[in-house]
């Protein structure tokens, strides 16, 4: 493994520290338990939105953290759920009368954490709700495991709950958009080299030179089958009808494409996989009419792609045009 | 003194201690576990973890073992994150709970003490036996120690009984396929592998008995 | 080798067309030869710019084309420099009275190319000049070589002669504040690993585990020194003053401060390092005033990073505040 | 007909042909050269180029040699870009407008053909002998063939004596430091191999020169 990095236990605090210095007119970093804010956090009467997890997703979540998006991100430690005091940190630092809205990631140990930290919060008051994103259709939706993750749907959701609470929407309002987002979007990755976690030093899995793993999720944990490797025409394909199919998506359709690179691939390949993507929903007439590509959650250095699909409308569209100014994600502004 | 026969705060710290030790020394394997069906943090999560508690041990020791274990608890709690955080976390607080502020601890005491960790793990996680988690190693454990204790067994019997059963409970995941957490998402491909959390806990139970002979 | 690509012939052609898809508002992308233009294209009575090369480096240039920046660029195969004809066809898409400004990174190819298509431009009545880029510090710049290749100063300069271009300068002051950004621009590069051209289906150099090449390119090409790994601390430093003691910068002088990933290293890694050069620059009594961190300049998946300084000062500032409407930088707008 | 002996725009076709042949079978040795001390597309460009030239001969042939090679030049110049297109491209233009509008080759002209490719190549990239440049193969061929027609040999001998010495001479760039091109910013790294502009003449000049027997 080579990465630049000092100490891979202060990894996660260092690269804050750049942030920190990259980005001071837009978020202030507090560290132990490390928490991201908002640079005029808290906003007065404005519902919080927050979200977090374990960091090597970058830029979610901590680069999203701005006006029009997220009021706290809470990093944890690589691929590693934050712990409920950090949550809270953020909490504290952001939630005021209006309450806040935790986007949480369904994986076991976020629900948990941020369980945990709610439960903190509300002894103290404040009115605080948890939205749990599973937009991954690569898992079963069944009760034999821990549910779908939550994958490329969060960026979409961040953006659009921050908007909602950016424009005055109160709790009630913006937790039922939150809901109502989650219900119609689906999300498929897949993988064509592992991730390497700096503690771990070694390759999360090992991924022969012919073969993709297929229903990848974000933390280097294999995917659900492993398929040998197809042309992009005939991956992307794969990869469209697992999306379609699941909601399903259909003829006349309005849907917003996020094409995703996982960190190792570049805008050349991302680009070229969402050529084909809105090729092949032009063909199901399903009409593509915002989009967003690029490297927006990821997991580390991993080489590979995932394809959201979020029904839309007209309020979806608006909140999603609406001004956006934060390290990672910047427009109307 | 041998054995936890009449054992008090420091000697369920000496036994926290232990604990510390063995996640430090196994800290590569069960990163390893976790890195073939997880994330790959396990190992590295759970020492993080018990070396925070271990300094706040250091600190000063509180008075009574439920308090030595609420201090376990609130600092695995804030300081290890991801599943096994709050799972873990709240498997001590729950015991430290159960236990109340008596100053020694005979066999009774210690293994409510598990079956109070085990429930507040099963509330937490809604894992069952057979979910290849560790509830796998933790739920045969609780039986085995209560089966000790009404044997007549003493503290330190009780737990050698638990930390057995958890051993094998923890290799009975190999052949499983995960239903809870992680590795669920593998599906049939999750079989084959131990899970961290079941080998982690059998781990611990082994380090606890030790220390308490 | 692993990609998501069908034929590796038409690997710019395909994400060509994924880019015009996802940017319709902002670019029109024309085949054969390949080109980018501003959807608005041409804009009457402004001096126009244009980049190129090969590709495989994107964001850089096509990423770029928007108001306030480029107004063509033209993609080579991958990491082969385009053709005259290509360039040629740039510059009748965006020129007109006023001229156009032709940046151009220095490598022999791009150089010959951009050359010929510019004495083309000029048998036909219009006024093209070239400004060459040549800021890496790893190569010397000596005349027993090609000359210092054109890295991350590039990105740079695009944004402030666009902002020249787009507030109403002339030809002559376009070209006079390009060859001035040029002056106080330099660069110095790393890479962890080689990227793989998709057409030689090999990596382009072998790296030991312990090895990081130090004064790497953007093509893959080896760099002038392999050095055994090491901490991102010491590694940062040894950039810093390989750029620092070239110009020199020195205590006192504001600069941008420019923090590039190759493609492969991730935010979390990207993000460490600029925290670190930040920390050795305010060392030195330098005031970073400016930053700009991610994948701008990238060779395809390399891991790696580049260090990028320019010397501030208040024109330079208001040129890169401007607003920038492109698909990869956006501010103002 | 054998050799270039009165040969004419169709001869001259079938030269440029075997060229296009010879690139395409020699294409990963060139990238696989270029990888090493550039960034291994030689062998793609050329590539690329040559086809279009044989796909452009294939839609007509102009009547003169010189017009076929200044097809060729246009070709490669808006084919294959980097260094080499504006290269070659400069050189088969240069060499078309030295042989003008004769309607067949003798072996002076096919000697002052290359003379002229070659001072194209010079103007245009600014290298000597001994850069570790394609001009390090040509420039001795061009003196090969200039003896080789002075001492009274024919077009495919004069072809001949290019060949063998543009072999000598990409041969020759092992030991070199390079100083032009992309190799230079290797500085003494690129010591040890040989340049990949200078192989990809060597290899057009002996196809050309067998293609003329
Ligand atoms: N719902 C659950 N109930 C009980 N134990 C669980 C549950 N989910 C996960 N675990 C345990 O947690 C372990 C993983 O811990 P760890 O790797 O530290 O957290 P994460 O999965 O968040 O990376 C698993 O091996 C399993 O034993
Ligand atoms: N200034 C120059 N003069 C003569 N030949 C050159 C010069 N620069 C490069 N070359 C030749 O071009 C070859 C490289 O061609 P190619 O790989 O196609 O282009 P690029 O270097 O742009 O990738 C080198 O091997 C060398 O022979
Ligand atoms: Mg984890
Ligand atoms: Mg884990
Ligand atoms: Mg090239
Ligand atoms: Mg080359």
């Amino acid at each position: 493994m080579k990465k630049i990095i000092n100490d891979p236990a202060a990894v996660v605090a260092e690269s804050l520290r750049g942030l920190a210095a990259a980005h001071a007119d837009l978020v202030r970093v507090a560290y132990d338990p490390d928490h991201v804010v908002r640079a005029d956090a808290p906003v007065a009467d404005k519902v919080a939105v927050i979200s977090g997890g374990g960091s090597g997703h970058e830029p979610l979540h901590t680069g999203f953290v701005g006006a029009g998006m997220l009021d706290a991100a809470v990093p944890g430690p690589v691929f590693t759920s934050p712990t409920p005091d950090a949550v809270q940190a953020a909490i504290s630092a952001t939630t005021g009368q209006p309450g806040a809205l935790l986007v949480v990631k369904n994986y076991t140990g976020d629900v948990l954490n941020f369980e945990t930290a709610a439960e903190l919060a509300a002894a103290e008051d404040l009115d605080v709700r948890s939205v749990v994103i599973d937009d991954d259709v690569a898992v079963a939706d069944s009760t034999f495991t821990a549910g779908r993750r939550g994958v490329g749907g969060t960026v979409l959701l961040e953006k659009l709950v921050g908007a909602a609470a950016a424009r005055g929407d109160g709790l009630d309002a913006v937790e039922t958009l939150a809901r109502r987002v989650v219900g119609q979007v689906r999300s498929i990755g897949v993988a064509l080299s592992p991730p390497t976690v700096p503690h771990a030093g070694e390759p999360s899995f090992d991924l022969g030179e012919g073969e993709i793993e297929f229903g990848i999720g974000i933390h280097g944990e294999p995917g659900r089958e492993r398929i040998p490797a197809e042309s992009a025409d005939a991956l992307v394909e794969r990869m469209v009808a697992a999306v379609v199919e699941d909601l399903p998506f259909g003829e006349g359709d309005d849907v917003l494409l996020f094409t995703n690179s996982m960190g190792g691939t570049p805008p050349m390949e991302t680009y070229l996989a969402h050529g084909i993507a809105e090729r092949l929903l032009a063909d199901r007439g399903i009409r593509v009419t915002r989009r967003l590509v690029g490297p927006y959650i990821t997991s580390l250095e991993m080489q590979g792609i995932s394809l959201t699909l979020l029904r839309m409308d007209d309020e979806l569209t608006e909140l999603w045009d609406a001004p956006v100014h934060t390290p990672s994600l910047r427009w109307g502004v | 003194m041998g054995g936890l026969m009449g054992c008090n705060a420091e000697r369920v710290a000496e036994v926290l201690r232990a604990g510390g030790a063995t996640v430090a020394e196994h800290k590569a394997e069960l990163i390893e576990l976790d890195r073939a069906i997880g994330d790959a943090d396990h190992g590295e999560n759970l020492d993080r973890g018990f070396a925070a508690v271990l300094t706040a041990l250091d600190g000063g020791l509180p008075e009574t073992p439920g308090a030595v274990l609420k201090v376990a608890a609130t600092t695995l709690i804030s300081k290890v994150g991801g599943a096994a955080g709050p799972l873990y976390g709240t498997a001590f607080l729950r015991a430290a709970t159960k236990l109340g502020d008596a100053s020694e601890l005979d066999a009774a005491a210690v293994a409510a003490g598990l079956r109070a960790a085990l429930d507040g793990v099963v509330a937490r996680g809604k894992a069952e036996v057979g979910d290849a988690t560790m509830v796998d190693a933790l739920a045969p454990a609780v039986d085995a120690a209560e089966r000790a204790q009404s044997d007549g067994g003493d503290p330190a019997a009780v737990l050698a009984a638990a930390a057995d059963a958890a051993k094998e409970g923890a290799d009975s995941t190999v052949p499983l396929t995960a239903r809870k957490g992680r590795a669920s998402y593998l599906g049939e491909r999750s079989v084959g592998h131990a899970d961290p959390g079941a080998t982690s806990t059998a781990l611990l139970l082994r380090a606890f008995a030790e220390s308490a002979r």
